[in-house]
């Protein structure tokens, strides 16, 4: 991992009336490094995620990715500069095909476009198919979206972000609620995508995953950071435990992801 | 090189999901249109049928921002009345040559349109359909409480020059406006087919559907959907500045809730979101409108019912419906051929909405 | 007093209750537990009608109630406090509470019902008139819980009272769930974490992938070392 | 300066009469998520049910208020079963924007109804009671706005109670607060939603009724109120009640000392500026909530 900084977060607040959902939050992610959130429900995993990129707007405290600030910028300028995401419920455009939605992705996400031209230029279509490729969905690029069951979808979301050609990927919940054998596959995709010098972010439930694929991990709670170090560290972490372990439960989650309040 | 990048093209096409209408049905649907005013020779059938393409031409900008787009737009008449009276006024006062009038027609109304998008595109759903709402119907009486001449109130403007077809006979100079209709129904049906299969048209789709996503993909939501909204709002104006030249008068009326009232039907009956839908439902209004001509009141009272009974039975319109009965029909086929290797497409029944709801 | 036979439930394509056969006799305490996202809300919800299961079927007080709309099963006697709290956010506490004893056989009584309520939970009757969105987690949890006892309940089914609570509020909440279990009420308790249980004194069924794995009291359980090392680690 | 009290003094009746047609359309977007287009035809009915009570059996005005509240509650009931409840619940559609549609063609159905039943002439009902109530020297206002303002106030305060008070009132803003809890608390939704529709259309009737001896009843009659309960609808924001009656009364005046300086035309035009400018600061309106329009 080079020693430059990816992406600095200082001092972040976001509040929804009374309630801090993020506190006061500091943190930095090298590049190239692959960081894990870890937390309870409502620990304020998500809206960090929506808050560094764009979705809801920061109360207090600053962002800088890549050297400059990005807190006030629009989420679709953020992903012109080069973060991707996923989301927790997965998103997909559901009238659109599964080449549609990695094609928005590859087309709108590289870097901004003034006019959008009249056709899509081979470059493009050439990166949409590899990305869809890449996940596994080569052979159903002609199925619509909308019905697919979770797991595709989860992929689909994972091809769509890597079409914008990030140099950070952050994933909300990328395995919760898929079977351990789907499990195993997403995080051998993430895993390409981070031997490729990705950085990656990803927030998970499933402990098993999370400690495989982490070079580090955050653990929040309330809104605030509660502990950060390395899977081993964090798994003996006693303050963790109590809080947000509890059940040492080993097996993997089944069924759909546990929500974020 | 070539044959191989067609390949792709004609493939990627398929892979996205676009039907490419097969040409021959539309070859034989044009044909038919453009010989109409030569078969039936009625004059009174070929001003319907004039009237029902300029509809067509309206509708059709309508359903780029209602239904492609997902925009809130219901003053889509307004902006239709402002392209008719900027080119009749245009021509009238300053004897600007008419062509040259149906272009500023358009122009003026797509920059109205830029105008009030900034407020509209910033609204969520239902506020921008009270705000646009609100717009038709106070451009309406505003223009019916003006004495100042310029908008001649609520007689509206007459007099306003023709397409220059003096020399002809009256029904040939019919006929050559009957051709020019079609001409601008056929010019932009293919102007929407490019548009749909664009980028711009993914993106304005996407952000229809999943708003936080796509803008997650690099889609600016303001972009896209104010040039969808200008660019609509540039077709609708030039369709009434085609009306208002065929016509040679525009007046408030057309802005009423009546006429809303008629092509809402149109577009909710035709099927809101698709390509075939806009023409289809305005031929179909038209024909039973047209059907109901003697009963004057009672005209738009069934209108209103239709309305009122596609949206609650079916909201998707008749297209979607079709296109599964066709979808259906071509399994059945492809059943009876090859019964072993069973059905190729998989129809999409029921859509789930795409935000299930999550469980703990 | 409650029954549910070869209960299945999904959302869309994923499959959440995989045939669940739960019984909860009259008085009795049962707790359902099981880690974030296995079907412990989606069962619940299925059988309080908020939620219609893909077959299998609900008994409930001797009559079957899986289909009938939720309010009519909450006007025979089953009150369901939701996970969330999912209170009145801009009505005050007091409407909140009101509101809790909606049927018309519970309306008359409301009057001495609120004080009853008022006395288990002293903090409610302090900001009564606070609006309910202004009010902490803790108190959420006190109104939510106020509010399901504002009802004659023949079943009382409390879906994971420590939700997003710190830890002292938790052992608050419980001394409450405690009395009420006393007052001999039927109870269905969903809970993720085993530690907030341990002393109660119920039959608790282990939940996991949308199955009843592993059925016991709390002593058995404890007793078992596979069941605390994979399920109830503490 | 004589003429500005006047101003005032007619705004603040008109604006106790869009209170009363718009805090109905409030009620339903609250608890329905419906912006009710059809509310417009109901001032439509009532004004009709006003002139055939007087003109066809000579009954008094008060008659004309309590037959016009129950013909347009039952009206409401009936559009919410035909109209709005077979969209609850479909997937792939937009529920706000088909329900907006559906209730759209209901006015229209009404309206031609009207015209094919009642013809186009305009329909004169005589005001409540006559002659003109002298306030101060040079400001008077008629008895009938008196009545007016009146009778729409003593509606809100009713309301008021209603739905801060009673069993069903607490249920109706439970409904559009929370539905999964307050179905939990044993609250027959449908009941709620048909009691929702009827009772803002009785209030959109009562209005019509007042409407009647001043605008006179034509079948269009329903097609000003409308667009004026959307502006101010647009303008307070579809969040809560209070909020509705304030903008309400807030438009009445604005509208009221605009014709005062530039003259009744431009009215319309300048409001509608107004409101552009509102919505461009705040665009969920003046107390309309960001994320979901609450009661």
């Amino acid at each position: 991992m080079t020693g430059t900084t990816m992406l600095e977060v200082e001092g972040l607040s976001k509040r929804f009336g009374g309630l801090a959902a993020v506190d006061d939050l500091s943190f930095s992610v090298a590049e190239g490094e692959t960081f894990g959130i870890a937390g309870p429900n409502g620990a304020g995993k998500t809206t960090l995620f929506d808050a560094i990129t764009g979705l809801t707007r920061a109360s207090a405290g600053r962002i800088v990715f890549a050297g400059d600030e990005i807190q006030a910028r629009s989420s679709h300028a953020i992903c012109h500069r080069g973060v991707a995401r996923t989301f927790q419920i997965p998103a997909v455009f559901p009238e659109h095909t599964v080449l549609g939605n990695v094609m928005v992705g590859a087309y709108f996400g590289g870097r901004s476009r003034g006019v959008p031209g009249l056709g899509f230029d081979d470059e493009t279509v050439e990166r949409a198919r590899d990305a869809a490729a890449f996940v596994g969905l080569a052979e159903r690029m002609e199925a619509v979206a909308g019905p697919m069951s979770l797991f595709d979808k989860k992929r689909l979301m994972i091809a769509s972000a890597i079409a914008t050609t990030p140099r950070l990927l952050m994933l909300d919940e990328p395995v919760g609620g898929l079977n351990p054998g789907e499990v195993d596959a997403v995080l051998g995709l993430v895993a390409k995508v981070r031997d490729s010098g990705v950085t990656v972010i990803l927030i998970e439930h499933v402990m098993r995953a999370l400690m495989a694929i982490s070079d580090r991990v955050m653990v929040m709670n309330h809104g605030r950071l509660l502990f950060q170090g390395t899977p081993a560290d964090v798994q003996r972490h006693e303050e963790v435990i109590r809080v947000y372990l509890g059940t040492e439960s080993a097996s993997d989650a089944v069924g759909p992801g546990g929500g974020d309040a | 090189m070539a044959s191989v990048a067609h390949e792709t093209r004609a493939s990627v096409g398929r892979l996205m999901g676009w039907r490419s209408p097969n040409a021959f049905a539309v070859g034989a649907l044009l044909i038919a249109a453009a010989a109409l005013p030569l078969i039936w020779r009625n004059d009174y059938v070929i001003d319907v049928a004039l009237t029902a393409l300029i509809w067509m031409v309206l509708n059709q900008s309508w359903n780029l921002q209602l239904g492609i787009g997902g925009i809130w737009n219901f003053g889509q008449l307004a902006i239709f009345a402002i392209g008719g009276y900027v080119a009749g006024l245009v021509s009238l006062r300053w004897g600007i040559d008419p062509w040259l009038a149906l272009v500023m027609g358009g122009s003026a109304a797509a920059l109205v349109s830029a105008v009030i998008a900034i407020p509209v595109l910033r609204l969520r759903g239902i506020y921008a359909s009270l705000l646009t709402f609100s717009f038709a119907e106070v451009v309406r009486l505003l223009v019916i409480s003006d004495e100042s001449g310029l908008t001649g109130g609520s007689f509206g403007l007459s007099g306003i020059p023709g397409l220059a077809f003096e020399g002809l006979a009256p029904d040939a100079k019919q006929r050559a406006y009957y051709w020019i209709a079609l001409g601008l129904v056929v010019v932009t049906a293919v102007f929407i087919y490019v548009f749909i299969h664009s980028p711009l048209g993914t993106a304005l789709k996407a952000l229809r559907d999943s708003p936080a996503y796509a803008a997650s993909r690099g889609v600016s939501p303001m972009k896209m959907q104010v040039i969808t909204f200008a660019t609509s709002a540039f077709i609708a104006g030039v369709a009434g500045a085609f009306y208002a030249q065929y016509y040679g008068t525009i007046s408030p009326s057309v802005m009423g809730l009546g006429p809303l009232s008629l092509f809402v039907a149109m577009l909710v009956v035709g099927g809101l979101g698709t390509f075939w839908g806009p023409m289809l439902g305005t031929a179909l209004i038209m024909v039973v409108s047209e059907a109901l001509r003697d009963l004057e009141e009672a005209r738009l009272i069934v209108v209103g019912l239709i309305l009122l009974l596609t949206i609650v039975l079916a909201p998707r319109g008749l297209v979607p419906l079709l296109q599964q009965g066709w979808a259906r029909l071509q399994q059945w086929m492809a059943e009876d051929d090859a019964p072993e290797d069973g059905p190729g497409e998989d129809v999409p029944e029921n859509k789930p909405t795409p935000q299930q709801e999550g469980s703990r | 007093m409650l029954e549910t036979r070869d209960l299945h439930a999904a959302y869309g394509q994923t499959r959440v209750l995989e045939g669940i056969d739960l019984t909860v006799g009259d008085g009795e305490v049962v707790i359902v537990i099981g880690p974030n996202g296995h079907g412990k809300t989606t069962l619940l919800r299925t059988i309080s009608g908020l939620m219609a299961p893909t077959s299998g079927e609900v008994w409930f007080a001797g009559a079957r109630v899986d289909g009938r709309s939720p309010d009519l099963i909450a006007t025979d006697g089953l009150v369901h406090i939701p996970q969330g709290d999912l209170p009145f956010g801009d009505m005050t506490v007091e409407e909140n509470l009101v509101l809790g004893a909606f049927p018309a056989s519970d309306w008359r009584g409301r009057g001495q019902r609120l004080e009853h309520v008022y006395g288990i939970f002293p903090v409610l009757g302090e900001r009564r008139g606070q609006r309910a969105r202004t009010l902490s987690g803790g108190e959420r949890r006190m109104l939510a819980l106020g509010r399901g006892l504002m009802r004659e309940a023949r079943m009382l089914m409390i879906d994971e009272p420590s939700l997003g609570l710190a830890p002292v509020i938790v052992n608050e909440v419980y001394r409450h769930i405690g009395t009420i279990m006393r007052s001999g009420v039927t109870m269905l308790l969903v809970e993720e974490n085993f530690s907030h249980v341990h002393d109660l004194d119920a039959r608790i069924l282990l939940l996991e992938s949308g199955r009843i794995v592993r059925e016991g009291t709390v002593a058995e359980l404890e007793a078992d070392e596979a069941v605390m090392a994979t399920y109830l680690g503490t | 300066m004589r003429s500005f009290f006047q101003a005032v003094v007619s705004g603040l009746v008109t604006g106790s009469l869009y209170a009363l047609m718009t805090v109905g359309m409030t009620l339903i977007y609250g608890t329905l998520r419906t912006l009710n287009m059809a509310l417009g035809a109901m001032v439509l009915v009532g004004g009709y049910v006003s002139w055939m009570l007087f003109s066809g059996l000579g009954w008094g005005p008060l008659a004309g208020l309590v037959g016009a509240a129950a013909v347009t509650f039952a009206f409401g009931v009936v559009i919410q079963q035909v109209a709005v409840r077979p969209l609850i619940g479909k997937t792939g559609v937009d529920f706000e924007m088909t329900a907006f549609i559906s209730t759209f063609a209901v006015a229209i159905v009404f309206a031609n109804v009207a015209l094919e039943i009642y013809g186009a002439r305009n329909k004169a009902v005589p005001p409540v009671v006559e002659g003109r109530l002298h306030l101060i020297e040079g400001v008077s206002v008629s008895w009938h706005q008196v009545v007016m303002a009146g009778v729409a106030i003593v509606m809100l305060v009713a309301l008021g109670i209603f739905l801060s008070k009673t069993r069903y009132g607490l249920g109706i803003s439970a409904v559009a607060q929370q539905l999964d809890a307050a179905r939990l608390m044993g609250i027959p939704v449908q009941r709620v939603y048909n009691l929702t529709m009827g009772v803002s259309s009785a209030l959109a009737g009562i209005a019509g009724v007042l409407l009647a001896s001043v605008f006179f009843v034509s079948p269009n009659a329903g097609d000003l109120p409308l667009l004026k309960a959307l502006i101010v609808a647009i303008f307070g924001g579809l969040g809560s009640v209070r909020g509705t009656i304030v903008a309400a009364y807030i438009i009445g005046l604005l509208e009221a000392m605009i014709s005062l300086y530039f003259g009744v035309k431009w009215s319309l035009p300048v409001l509608f500026v107004v409101i552009m400018i509102v919505l461009l600061i705040r665009p969920t309106g003046l107390f309309g909530k960001p994320e979901e329009a609450r009661l």
